[in-house]
């Protein structure tokens, strides 16, 4: 966090600078073509090809001095403040930006850098990533592991001054263009599983590592799952404390849920703002049009709704953010979006399913656009599960927000390989 | 009792100071004067509401917040809408009673658009509370859709004849003053201000779900007032009538999220107080994460609520949108959190003699007048259209 | 059961003495005249005049041979089998027949008697149940207890050849007009809570019992609450054993549970059958015309899928009820046909109300059909609430049906007096 | 391992013992030749069956069933519709590829109206699974809606020309024999078979969410077909067209309903054997509640499929009810029992590795076709109304 007395630019200063060199130097966005992330699918080629025009992008915002707003000065960044940020994220409307290297590289992986990492550390990876040259992904998740994140089972065995890595990761994004990782490992099976943790940083493209890509049930390749076989990692790429990388980790998990609030990364004003909340029910109206339907009122009620529920959930997610912002409500609360979503993500998926009508089952050339409203609704239930089930944001709302008694668990007072792991991990 | 508070139970984020006295004060009047009893007695009153209870609301601030200061009026923020929707939403709270909506809604539209006469005569009854006024809008089928106006005004020798039904007019039996909208023989709109006494005019209450607040039919039979009694310029009347469908929006939308705030405070104190099988309520998984789901449309009622009010105060572009986003989602999801409240205290919350349902009622009336949440979700793809339009 | 081997009188026989009998002794329903039970909202004297009846209408089946079709003989039934009360059902369709003392006389209380009661118990109690003059309640549930029967605190302590209870009862139907009730009550403090009830027959109105009204708020005054004070109970009204009354109570639960299957009890073919159910989708095409709004494709649409479901409902219950009767599924499936109102009969509510627009506010007089709906929707819970929640019955299913662990408990090996009742009951 | 078996998994709760072998057979032959990485493996099959397969399912019976003993069908208890629904319901559990639903409702067509010729020429291929026909009835926007025909047949010198456009049509590409629905000059409807080889008939594959069941788009420029080939007396082509409706939803109710059962018994699978903080997920009280919900929803599922059968088997009254009634209701409730199935296994199930989408696909593809949910409900309505002035 910057130094809040520090003398730092005025607003207003600040934008006009800003908006003159985004005009001089960065490309502006083709609003009828949708940039290629939000195309659905792309070939590999395609898929390099975004990712290396998004390390130039950022490499442009470095060299025009306007990577990481809110980063420490020493570390390449800005040293601005959250309302800079904002500034950025309303004046970027209408440009390019490096949209896919914001999650995970800057947050959590990052900000959690920041957090616990030492000088040495720091200066080796933040200005790489706030360069474009350093991408950077989640080794978090594990296949036996579920929602059960601290349940890691990778295991980190010291051999003096290196560690030795062996285990499995999954979901991460795109980690096959990649470049380091943030790799939560297990250092002691003998005592309570989070108290045997530790948290490191992987280099992904080495010996040892092997990346594997899966495929989703409607074709994308995005997410890779990692196999890796005693990887020898230094010691020196440890954060934080051996056994102590639960606290490391309860500060990845907050941040990996907090995107929607955080002023380290860029999200253009467009996103989850009134004018792209308009453009959901605008839209549904074109569409409607162009099959001949905006006369039903079926339809029309139908497209009411799905409009009223994205505004209601930009809305909320807004209140939600502000309220954690200012201390009026615990870091907790982040997981309200998604439980909101758990309700009007689900009622909106189905209507933008509905209207689609039989040509979302079967469709011709001609009706690509309905087709993939219909594969769309089949991957529904995936934002109901990436980033954290939302049925673990319903146990944590109501735990650590609500104050309702814990889940009993029968992992937290005994040996993490006591730990009873079901039928089919026996 | 809960071990934490439950959260966010303010209707905004950030009070000034002034709103934050504003807001205990009408609290501590309502906690004094309508305890839920206080309620339940007032079932069978045919009014609903007494008028000493009127006038020291009024007196708290409750019917000057749309009125400009030179009408008597004034607000508490300097932004009268927000203030109105504090007050709204406390009264959601205590599911409390007295004519606040109508008579806000046409204190505003005769300070905005009333003559000098309508401000002199009748606009200062109204701020002190003596005065009880009430639009006369929607209509008994087959005009009954949102909007649909066909109460005629015929004009006549400088007078206007009025013919129709209006129906349901809230405190319609209680007012003595109807603003009434009405359709002129060119098809277009005028509002009238038309005493309750005048001949003509005859009043028949009806049966609704709320517990205080009463509805009548209001019927013109050749009623006759002179053409004084326009309010506004009647070129301008539609864009009144949407104004204060907004402010009524407004204010039920904040009733609404206060009403939906106790629910759900009572129903997470019951959950840790109530033990089932040795357990409180409040471990049982499945109705935590109701309990999650319930806190996440709640924020979301929250959020929409004050956004609206912050449009229809600042009369933006997107006010009108807003105002039907507000209630294509809690005419839904209101009711849906104070059911499941209900549900979650079993048997005894569906008696009488359970507060739940005070709050249910109000919820209910919210989700149905001033346009039921298909009207407003249709209402919303006109909206869209013209917007889509005017993007072209 | 009758015996199966015993000689019956075959179906086509009986069919056409029953049809007979009924055209000479039981009045006709008028079909534009509901049932006073169906109306809704009854004054006191309207509900006695229908208890009386109810009971006078008995009486003549009684007379008529007809009472207690599947009854055995020997306690003033007919002795006859499941499918000659089938017969029955479809014969009395059109005819008045004792709706209101099905539920809880005959099932579960009479059938209850049947299972555990002494052959004096039976003698003295089954034949005024079938002419008539005994209507059952069950004193059940208790206003600490929830949805947790089991937990009841009214409390018999033995004294001779008595057993004296103290404490309270409530959500009985009619208490108040009735005459005697099945009680679980708590002798045995000092063991788990299923190890120590009793159950005993009650006359409701003595001495010791005071029958309280409660108003629900729709203004119903149907159920009651009992203050039990020193109430005496001679030891031969002790149905089964001493602490052994969650024998008695498990299938007392069942035998609630299952009245859509039950043939101790009598459901004119018309409820939940087709025609019934096309009863649902006709009356509110009917409505939608009145109100000028069958043209409406959103009113369409809201109409075909109440229809839907209501239908779906029925033959989903059939199913189900089919499958239990012919041993394809356990008696504990029965809790299936409240698990699928859950879902359905909550959206079938919604329908209701929402076809019903602004008049299910505030009506006047001549909309008083669509003001009932309005306060149908207040009461939407009442029905995933009464003879056990629905949560009880998700319970029940996973944990029963589908062989789910069950909830963990505190209440089960510790005596009942140190179960954890929570703060307000300390 | 879940401790119970999943009960409720036939179809229809009484089997006669033919029935009972019948069922097996087809269920050992699929657990055979159609394995999720079978089917995984045909994804980008142009065809997405074998004609192999095909003959060995039809020597199993599945094209038989609708087919008279006269012309070379026959049924396995007397009730072929009934049948038909049990090798649906197979097909379903086993997400199985084969055009079994246009196949048959051509079959039926062919063996109730067909011509001699037709009967002794295509009818004995198609029972022999020698040969594909499919059924071209639906058709592209502006004419997408239930029900709606366009396609123009103009009888000219004792032919017909046919003009226009189907889709989506099942197995298009790879049938042999299309039987047409068509308007004619008077606005009648006639039916008529006509071989995919005829001239002016051409096929456009088309995209669908399927992995093994394809669908084209099947143009008619003025393709000429004999009058001999006309099916049945086209002043009874309207019922006829509605009884082939009657019989494609028998069949996609029952394929959901198979669909449904086995991702439902995969999950309860997984319940038991994924542990999740020590403890089994089965062990979830919320997790546990939704699996009730989608144990009664499953149920309620195998009714209304096994009633729609046995109403369309009689030709009863209300079978074109019980049709809608089924499509209304697993339209709605299949996909959703199959997303929470999804949802349950976390990441792995929206994997193209994992088995639940291929049955997600399936109650997805039954929930769009043939109807929409919304088309059926509608459709409920207007057979209300007919219902409601027979009363009168």
């Amino acid at each position: 966090m910057p130094d809040p007395t520090a003398d730092v630019e005025d607003l207003d200063s600040f934008r006009a600078r800003l908006r003159s060199w985004l005009a001089d130097n960065m490309p502006r966005r083709d609003p009828d073509q949708p940039s290629p992330l939000a195309r659905g699918l792309l070939t590999d080629e395609e898929e390099l090809a975004d990712v290396a025009r998004a390390r130039d992008l950022q490499r442009r915002l470095f060299e025009g001095g306007f990577a990481g707003i809110c980063f420490p000065r020493e570390y390449g960044g800005q040293g601005l403040t959250p309302a800079h940020q904002q500034v950025f994220n309303e004046e970027i409307v209408g440009y390019e930006y490096p949209a896919r290297i914001q999650v995970p590289t800057f947050q959590p992986c990052a900000t959690v850098l920041l957090d616990f990492g030492t000088h040495e550390q720091k200066l080796a990876h933040i200005p790489a990533i706030l360069k474009g040259e350093e991408i950077w992904m989640q080794f978090l998740s594990e296949p036996t592991g579920g929602s059960d994140v601290a349940g890691a089972q990778t295991t980190a065995i010291r051999d003096g001054d290196e560690w030795v890595l062996n285990g499995s990761k999954i979901w991460t994004t795109g980690a096959w263009w990649s470049d380091w990782a943030l790799c939560l490992a297990r250092t002691n099976w003998n005592v309570p599983k989070h108290r045997g943790l530790t948290v490191f940083m992987v280099k992904i493209h080495q010996p040892g590592i092997e990346v594997q890509r899966i495929e989703m049930l409607n074709g994308s390749k995005e997410f890779c799952q990692e196999f890796l076989t005693d990887v020898r990692i230094p010691d020196s790429d440890r954060i934080g404390e051996v056994d102590d990388g639960w606290t490391v980790g309860t500060r990845w998990m907050f941040y990996e849920k907090s995107f929607p609030i955080s002023f380290f990364t860029t999200r253009p004003a467009g996103s989850g703002d009134p004018m792209a909340q308009s453009a959901v029910g605008g839209s549904l109206v074109r569409q409607a049009a162009a099959m001949g339907r905006l006369g039903d009122p079926v339809t029309r009620e139908l497209i009411g709704e799905a409009h009223a529920l994205s505004v209601v959930q930009g809305e909320g997610n807004r209140r939600i953010g502000r309220a954690i912002a200012t201390g009026k409500m615990s870091d907790q609360g982040a997981g309200l979006s998604k439980v909101l979503g758990g309700t009007l993500g689900i009622r909106l998926a189905n209507i933008n399913f509905d209207l689609a009508g039989a040509s979302a089952a079967a469709w011709s050339d001609d009706d690509a656009s309905l087709g993939a409203r219909g594969v769309a609704f089949l991957t529904r239930q995936a934002g109901q599960i990436g980033g954290g089930t939302v049925e673990m944001a319903r146990n944590v709302v109501s735990e650590r927000l609500l104050g309702m008694p814990r889940e009993r668990t029968l992992d937290r007072d005994v040996p993490f390989r006591d730990v009873p792991r079901g039928p089919s991990s026996r | 009792m809960s071990a934490l508070e439950p959260e966010g139970s303010l209707m905004e984020l950030e009070l000034t100071p002034d709103q934050e006295m504003f807001v205990e004060t009408t609290d501590k009047f309502l906690n004094d004067c309508c305890t839920p009893a206080d309620l339940r007695a007032m079932r069978d009153d045919p009014d609903g509401f007494d008028r000493d209870y009127w006038r020291q609301g009024a007196e708290l601030g409750w019917t000057s917040l749309l009125v400009s200061e030179e009408d008597g009026g004034g607000t508490v923020s300097g932004r009268g809408v927000a203030d109105l929707a504090l007050v709204a939403f406390e009264l959601g709270r205590h599911a409390a009673p007295g004519p606040f909506l109508p008579t806000n809604v046409v204190a505003a539209a005769l300070s905005a658009g009333g003559t000098d006469e309508q401000k002199a005569t009748v606009l200062p009854g109204i701020v002190a509370g003596e005065v009880v006024a009430t639009w006369c809008w929607s209509e008994p089928r087959p005009h009954d859709r949102l909007g649909d106006v066909s109460l005629i005004a015929t004009e006549r020798n400088g007078s206007y004849v009025l013919d129709g039904r209006k129906q349901p007019v809230e405190a319609g039996a209680q007012a003595d003053q109807f603003l009434v909208t009405a359709r002129t023989e060119d098809g277009g709109l005028v509002q009238l201000l038309v005493p309750a006494s005048t001949a003509g005019v005859t009043v028949a209450p009806m049966h609704g779900l709320d517990l205080t607040r009463r509805f009548a039919e209001v019927r013109f039979d050749s009623a006759t007032v002179p053409a004084s009694a326009v309010v506004g310029d009647p070129a301008g009347s539609a864009d009144d009538v949407e104004r204060q469908l907004q402010l009524a929006i407004v204010i039920q939308l904040a009733e609404m999220v206060g009403a939906m705030d106790r629910s759900f405070a009572i129903t997470m104190e019951w959950l840790f107080d109530r033990y089932s099988f040795g357990r409180p309520l409040a471990s049982y998984q499945e109705l935590k994460h109701r309990c999650a789901d319930m806190k996440a449309w709640l924020e979301a009622g929250h959020a929409i609520a004050d956004t609206c009010a912050q449009h229809v105060q600042d009369a933006s572009p997107r006010a009108a949108e807003m105002a039907s986003v507000g209630k294509a989602y809690l005419g839904q999801y209101g009711p849906e959190l104070v059911h499941d409240c209900i549900q979650m205290h079993g048997g005894i919350g569906v008696t009488f003699d359970h507060d739940l349902h005070l709050y249910l009622r109000r919820v209910v009336l919210g989700s149905r007048l001033y346009g039921t949440v298909s009207e407003h979700r249709q209402r919303l793809t006109a909206l869209l259209e013209r917007g889509a339009t005017d993007d072209a």
